[in-house]
Order: C-alpha cells, then structure tokens, then sequence
C-alpha cells in the first residue's frame, strides 16, 4: 500500500515536536475529517532555519510531514512557498489513490505557517520581495 | 519488526481450520463432480452437498430445504433483502423496510440500492452501546413495511442485539425479519425458532472457514424473489455450479465451532477481558465502545483520544500485532466508522477507534504482549499529535483552510 | 461395473488441476488475511487478488480495473444482464434486451426474470446447427435496445458464434454487448478487443479451476449498475470478502490453459473427431448435433433415436463412462434441451441426446472404449424400445392416455 | 438418486420382448414427453399368464416396468387393476420426486392392456365377473 519511503517517515519521522518561541505556526486540515496538521517555523534571514511538526493522522499524514518538512528545511521562504502537496508525495515515491487529495496537506501547512510569519513580520517579509 | 506476530482480526476474517482444509481438498481433484450430474461422480459431490446441508440445518434447528448455499455474508444479505423486497414490487405490496444505521454495509448498501429504485427506509436508531430497542421497531412499522433487517451482534463494536425479541414483533405484526449472523456464529446460538427470524445470513470465512461461501437460512413460506438467476441448483433459489469444496469446508468449520461452543466463549471472553481491562489500566483518555456486558465474547473496540486509527494499525502492524480501525482512513468512503456515529461517539474521537477481535488461536501471552506494546505506540503518536487533552478548540485559531475529500 | 472410469463430462466441471490446488492452498491456512485489511497479511492478501487480477487482464487483453471477481459463471451473467438493466431502468432509457434462445439458463432466466418488470426481450433465431446470423441481430436492434447477449460458444451442441460480427454490429449501433464465453474458456481466443464485446463472462471450474469462482469482464464506460451492495471490494462493483484462494486459482488455471492453448485444442479436436468418426461408423440412426466445423475442440453431441439419453447415461455410468443428456429427465424443466429445440430437432429425438466433452486427461484408449461401449448400450435399449425406424406412428393406435407433467 | 432396487430393475430387467400373439396390448406416455411403455399380455382362466413389456424412457421408466410386470404376472386380471403406480414405485423402494409423475406410469399400461383384453374378448370378460 504505502511506499518504502512513506513508511520510513512514518517510522522514523523526522522533525517532529514543537518550537516554544516559532516565528509562525500553520495548521492544516481537521480533526473531523482524521488529518491535522500543525507546522512550526524559526526563520531567520528569510530562510527555514528551523521547522518542527505536529500531525494527528494517518500513515499518510505523518509521512508527509516528515517529508515536506525536510524539503523545505534550510529553503528561503520564496523557495519553500514553491513546495507542493503532489511534490511531496512524488518525494515519498507516491502515496495511494485515496490518500492524495486527504492526507497529503504538509504543504499547505508549511504555507500556512509562512503566512503567519510574514504576517507578523510585515518588515522582514517586505524586505525579501 | 519483531519475530512475534498476534493476529487480533478475526472479526475480518479468519484462518482456514487444517481439519476444514482436510474436508474440501479432495472435492477439488478426486471428487469434482458436478451435482447435477446422474453419474457416480456427480451424485457424490451431490451426497457431499446435501450432508453439509443437513449440518447446518441441524445446528440452525432448521430443514435442510430452508439452507441456501451462497457465495458469503453479502450476497446472503443482498438476497435477503432485495428479494424480499422486489417480491413485494411484483406483487404491488410492501415498499418499506426497517433497518439500523449500525448495520454492515451489505445491509445498508443494500436497502441504498433499493431506495434508488423508490423503496422507503426507517433507521432504528441504536443508544450508545449500539443497541436496538424492540419497542423503536415495532413503532418503526407501518402498514407497508415488507421487511425488517437488523444484524445479530455488530463487526464492530460487538454489541449483541435483542434478536428473538424483535423477532417477537415481527411476528406479532406479520413482517418478514432478516437478521445478519455472520459476527454472531462461533458465538452465539444460531436456532432459528428460538431467535424468531425468517432468514439469516452466514458467512463461513469468519469462524475458521474458506472465503467465498456462506450461508442464507430462508424460513418456509417468506415471500421472496430470488436473485441468482439460471439452472436449477439449491432448490431453484440460487443458481449456479455448486461450490461443493466450500460447502463442504462451511459444514465442517460450523460444526467444529458448534462442538466447541463453550469452550470458545470461555476462551475469548477471558482474553477479551483481559485486554480490555489492561487497556484501560494503563491508557488514558481511552473509552470502550460498545457495551461490557452483552458483547461479543471476542471484540475489544476502544476509541483512543488524540491518535488517528491507521497509524496505530500500522505501528501495531510493525510489532506483528493485527488489528483494525473505524477510522476514514482504513475505510473505502473515507468517513469514520458509521456505526461509531449512530453511537453517538464525536466523530473527532471515532477517527481513533481500534478494534481487536481474538479467536481460537490467541493465547494469554499474546495479549500480554499487545498490552505491552499499544502504550508505547499510543504515547509516541499523542507525542506526535497537535491535539492534546484539555484542548477545547483543536486546530482553530491559526491560519487555517477547509480541505474537502474526494473519492 | 468396471476397473475402467472415463470422464467425457468436461463441459459440465473439471477437475481442478493439481498446480492450482497448490497455489490456492496457502492461502487457507497461511496467507489467510482479507485483502483489504492495513496489516502485512492483508497486503500479502491484497498483492495476490492483483497479481491474479492482471494474469486475468493480460489474457483477455484487457486493462486490470476491467476484470471483476465473481463467485462463477452464473453470477457474471446476472450481473451484466441485470446489471444493464435495471441502469437503464433507473435512467429511463432502453428497455429492449437482444439475446438467443440457445443461452445457458444463467441468461435466459436473468432475462426472464427481467420481464416480469416488464423488460422486453427479442431472441434472435439461430439455424439447424446453432449458429447465429449477424444480420439477423442487427434487424433485431430496436431504438431502446439496451443490451445484446450472446453466448461464445453453446455448452451443448459446441457450436461458435461469430461474436467479433456480431460485436461489429453493436458497435455500430452503440448497443452494449455481453458474451457468456464459460465453454470457450480453454479452446478459444479471449481477447475482448479483437471480439468486440462490451462484457465477457468465464467460470473457473471449467478449465480445470475451482468452482465457485468467475470472471466479469466489463469494459470501462459500459453502462452498468453493479449489483452485489456492500463493501467497497472489486472497485466497488462487487461487494463481498474477496475469494483471494478461488482468484488465485482461477489466474492460475487460465494461464496453464492459455499457455497450452494450441495443444489442449489438438489434442481435444483429435479425440472428437476419432468419436465422432466412430460413433457414425458403429451406430444406425445418429444424428451429429451442432455444426461438423467451428465447433467447440472438446463437444460431441448425438442424438440416438429410439433410445433415452438418461437411460444411456446410467448404462454408460455402470461401464464407468461419464456422459450427459439433453434428455427431459435429466433437467429439472422436465422438458428436453431448448438447445435442440432451437434448432429443430424434434422433441421425440431430442429425448436421445447424448452429449461428451472430452478433456486434457482423455486418452485414445478412452475413446475406443467410449466407441466399444456405446454400440452395445444403444442396441439394447433399442431392442428394449417400442420404438422403431420406419415405424410412423409412435405409440399410437393403441389404448393409450396423455399423462401431464408436474414439477 | 435411484434406489438399489430402481437400479436392480434397470439393469436387469424383467420380462421385456413383446408378444406376437398377445391377447392384449396397452400403452401408456408419449414419446415427445420421453417415456413410452407398451405391454404384452397373454390371458389364460382369468389370469395373466405371461406379460413382455417395451419401453423408450429413464432409468425410472424402465425399472417401474420391470417391476410392475413382475407384480402381476399370475395375478388375476381384477387383482392386476388394483396395482397402482404408486404400489409399483413403493415396491422399487421409492423413486425420486420428479419421477413420480412422468416416468411411473407402467400399472396404467398394464391396465390398458387388460382393458385392451376386454375390450377384445367380452364373453370371457364377463365370465370372470
Ligand atoms: C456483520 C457482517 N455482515 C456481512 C459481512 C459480509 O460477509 P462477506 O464479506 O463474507 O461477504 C461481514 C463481514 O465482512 C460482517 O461482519
Ligand atoms: C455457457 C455457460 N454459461 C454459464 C454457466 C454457468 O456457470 P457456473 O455454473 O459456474 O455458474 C455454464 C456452466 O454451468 C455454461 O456452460
């Protein structure tokens, strides 16, 4: 079902955890509908210099998680806004049918998070455009 | 990984019994006849028919010509249903059908299908443990009512119906009843007169059994129109070449399982309630589905807070522990488990549903084992999750978007 | 009674191959999961229902999503005819079914079950030797024409319709077109696309796989209401635990025949000839049934006259011969083959049809005593009969009353 | 599906040939429907003192006229009226539900063939009234 890739983040997930003082916090999905997604971030000097994560989920969700966060870790903003949910999933070597469009939000989370960093910090945000 | 492996999902599906595959092997390479057939061959494979279905019907307290042979549980419950009810259509009677909304999908999708045809559905609604109360049913009939479909014991949470009481309404009120058997053999008595039902439905895969074969008991005199269309087989009701190997396997695992009912309710109820109790010695925030007492001997379904289902399944998975989930995740529709919401459960927490069903094979070690690794993994995945206890409002506030599901 | 056993029923069942019985075994008793369960068993499971599931789809040159397992040939009939149907019902659209009167039960009385909801049914006439005209299907074809079955080859007679001309017309005419193909499974070219069919039937059982178990194909966009509700098995167009044992062995046995298929065709086409042959060179007054060429490898069928085909099935029985018979007595119907009746037999010879089927096991020395046998059992039941050549008026003239038939 | 005693008959059947100078011949069934018997009785004082029967038909068909010749053979032509298909069918241990109807029907065979016999010799009809 899952792919080798998909159950190595799933069983050693990278990143996870939280970060007290992050620069912006983003959260994807809904309890209700099984996948949440919680993604915190330290930036500094317009990158990713930090990114930690929190997801209640299905194989799938962890995964992505895992994953997405290790792409973009160390990215600047820009590059990381870049990053899709079908990227991460091609990174994982594929995730099932079903678990593309429900599970597979890391992405998003990620912007969401960058969102609420620039968000907070029009200054710095501004100076990167 | 780990060299141990504990297989807790025999509400899903169960191992062939060896003295099951014993009896069927040599209906596939000696005797193969065809039952139809007026040689030696054929009436052999026909005498090995007709002697399973006997087995049954002695342990269904029923004649052997109310004994159907079908293809499993589903088409059992598809036949049952759909052919009462388009009896009814032929005839221009009944176009109403009682049911629950906890039943297995082969009802439910069933009595769907029939609804896109004009036939009209009551849900009896369940309290919180799952159970149905006769006095919702009978108040559920009306004067066009055709049938009443409600399952003996649920797949999920293990909550044994009051069948033979409803059966009483039915038959004070005149309306055909259908139950679904298929969790309740290898546990529960499956006498027909006493449970007061006019069909039921078996499945042979869930108690030591082949896959692909199963049983619809049809009372004398049902109204029913039935579905399988062609030769002669099963008394004119279910055409087709008789799957004589399965039929076979069926009669022997059901007789093994009656032989030793006792002695399997013991077994699994001491495991069963080993587990639970060791669940919730040493989990937090951990509730038991379905009821304590008035439940299947082998089920164990507790929801867990703040975790999802498939990543306990597949961290269980990763220490050889099998089990199953409600969760969307496991399921084709992608909605948690239907009969956790008619419970009443939020759906929130239904996504953290973990069912353990133990049968013959299960031993004290192996839930001393489960229970020494679900802690660990429950810990580690509420580590992992955003949700926490005390949290009231989970995941609002931050910047947040709706995602929708698709199939 | 005899040492000697000669099995010429092949088109009623086979005996499963010992190659598929030991593929199917492991998964009874090891590999037992259900495939759609998380755990590694379940995968293990899944894997193989997939792997049979694209042998299946390589074979008929058909995409995997295509292929749908079904519990045999009788199900995959219903459930493409019904299945058309009532879709057409529910759209209110075609409510016209094109069939012949020489189907196997399964249609015939899928379809008969489908005008008592007032579906409409033209049978397309066949000739003296079973064959179907195109042309004739095509004059058939009205505006609300919703779907046309026809068989590959008759399970009687042996005679191979021409299903590619035929699937010509349904295209041209945008009519979705289903074959039963169970007889021609083993003997004859299964690749949908060069057939022109729209939906393919086969059954395991008769190319030496289990009973209980077929194939549906079912080409994408054909317009279809599944009719097996449930779980969301086979892409949710059949519900049901999956017979993961039964698909193996079904994949299995249609590799082993398709990869023998030029010799299996030999060697069964040069025993029928040598009976065919014999038969005509020993016995007075038999009548070949069903064409000479483009005829099933496998089917010889005669009509004896003056003689009854049970009564020649028990004589050949106890010389260890098995046989079957169009015979009224050896159908539930009491009434003789439709498949005779079709072609114009008469009712009186067709009492004395004799059909044998030979198989991969047959020898020439099976046949020869087939040919050693026969003569004599034929001679004494005529001797034993009232009935004689030249003899114009049976029975007649005599005292003598009609007796009715009573099921 | 057939009784030891059915397949006993059929195999080894009693009394079948015709008899070219019967005194009386019946028969019963039609051969579109698949069975046809036809018997043969010689009558001396009243009684059948030979009987051959023919038969195009089942297993069951043939053995119910082996059986049923056997039964009346010597018997009084009043007590052979009196045998009826069913006793014929009881006597070979029963016979399958479907072959009641259609295939039992040699005691009114025999039965057309007495009143063949009658019909035939009247005087010596009414003398053994
Ligand atoms: C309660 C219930 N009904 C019906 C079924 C369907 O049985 P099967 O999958 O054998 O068709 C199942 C199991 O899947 C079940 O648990
Ligand atoms: C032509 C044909 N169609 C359908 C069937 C039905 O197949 P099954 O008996 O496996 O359901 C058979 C054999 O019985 C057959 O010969």
């Amino acid at each position: 079902m899952y792919s080798e890739e998909v159950m190595d983040h799933f069983s050693n997930p990278r990143n996870v955890g939280t970060i007290p003082d992050a620069d912006g916090v983003g959260t994807e999905g809904n309890p209700v509908c099984g996948d949440l997604m919680k993604i915190f971030i330290k930036v500094k000097d317009n990158r990713i210099e930090d990114i930690k994560f929190q997801t209640f989920g299905c194989g799938a969700a962890i995964a992505t998680s895992s994953m997405a966060t290790e792409l973009v870790k160390g990215k600047t903003l820009d590059e990381a806004m870049e990053l899709s949910n079908q990227a991460v999933a091609k990174a994982l070597g594929g995730l099932p049918g079903n678990k593309m469009h429900c599970s597979n939000l890391a992405a998003d989370a990620i912007h969401a998070a960058i969102e609420d960093y620039r968000a907070k910090h029009p200054v710095a945000s501004a100076a990167s455009s | 990984m780990t060299d141990r492996s504990v297989y807790l999902d025999h509400a899903a599906t169960t191992a062939v019994d060896p003295r099951v595959v014993d009896a069927m092997l040599p209906y596939f390479t000696e005797k193969y006849g065809n039952p139809s057939s007026i040689y030696s061959l054929g009436r052999e494979a026909h005498r090995a028919l007709e002697q399973s279905r006997e087995q049954v019907a002695a342990i269904l307290g029923a004649d052997k010509r109310e004994i159907i042979f079908t293809s499993g549980g589903t088409e059992s419950d598809n036949t049952a249903i759909k052919g009462v009810a388009w009896w009814n259509r032929l005839k221009s009677k009944g176009n109403h059908i009682i049911t629950t909304p906890i039943e297995h999908h082969a009802v439910l999708h069933s009595v769907e299908y029939l609804q896109r045809f004009g036939f009209e559905v009551t849900y009896v609604p369940v309290d919180r443990d799952g159970v149905v109360d006769p006095g919702d049913v009978e108040k559920a009939i009306r004067p066009d009512t055709c049938l009443i479909s409600i399952m003996y014991a649920n797949n999920e949470v293990g909550t044994i119906e009051p069948i033979a009481e409803i059966g009483e309404v039915a038959i004070r009120r005149h309306v055909p009843f259908h139950t679904d058997a298929v969790q309740a053999a290898g546990y529960l008595p499956l006498d027909v007169n006493k449970l007061n039902v006019d069909m039921m439905s078996l499945s042979a895969h869930k108690f030591y059994g082949p896959k692909g074969v199963g049983i619809l008991y049809v009372r004398r005199g049902t109204p029913i129109l039935y579905q399988q269309s062609g030769g002669a087989q099963e008394g004119k009701r279910r055409a087709g070449t008789e799957n004589v190997a399965a039929a076979v396997g069926l009669a022997t695992a059901l007789t093994i399982s009656h032989d030793n009912l006792e002695a399997e309710v013991q077994h699994a109820s001491r495991l069963r309630d080993r587990l639970i109790a060791g669940i919730e010695e040493r989990i937090e925030h951990a509730h038991l589905n379905g009821p304590r007492t008035n439940r299947l001997p082998n089920n164990v379904n507790f929801c867990f807070e703040f975790v999802e289902g498939e990543s306990m399944l597949l961290n269980l998975d990763m220490a050889g522990i099998a089990a199953s989930s409600g969760s969307a995740c496991t399921s084709a529709s992608l909605e948690p488990s239907h009969v956790l919401k008619a419970m009443q459960v939020p759906i929130e927490i239904a996504h953290g549903s973990l069912r353990m069903s133990v049968g013959r094979e299960n031993t004290e070690e192996d839930i001393d084992y489960v229970l020494n690794t679900l802690p660990g993994i429950v810990l580690r995945l509420r580590e992992m999750s955003p949700l926490r206890a005390g949290q009231e409002s989970w995941g609002s506030g931050d910047s947040h978007t709706e995602h929708t599901h698709q199939e």
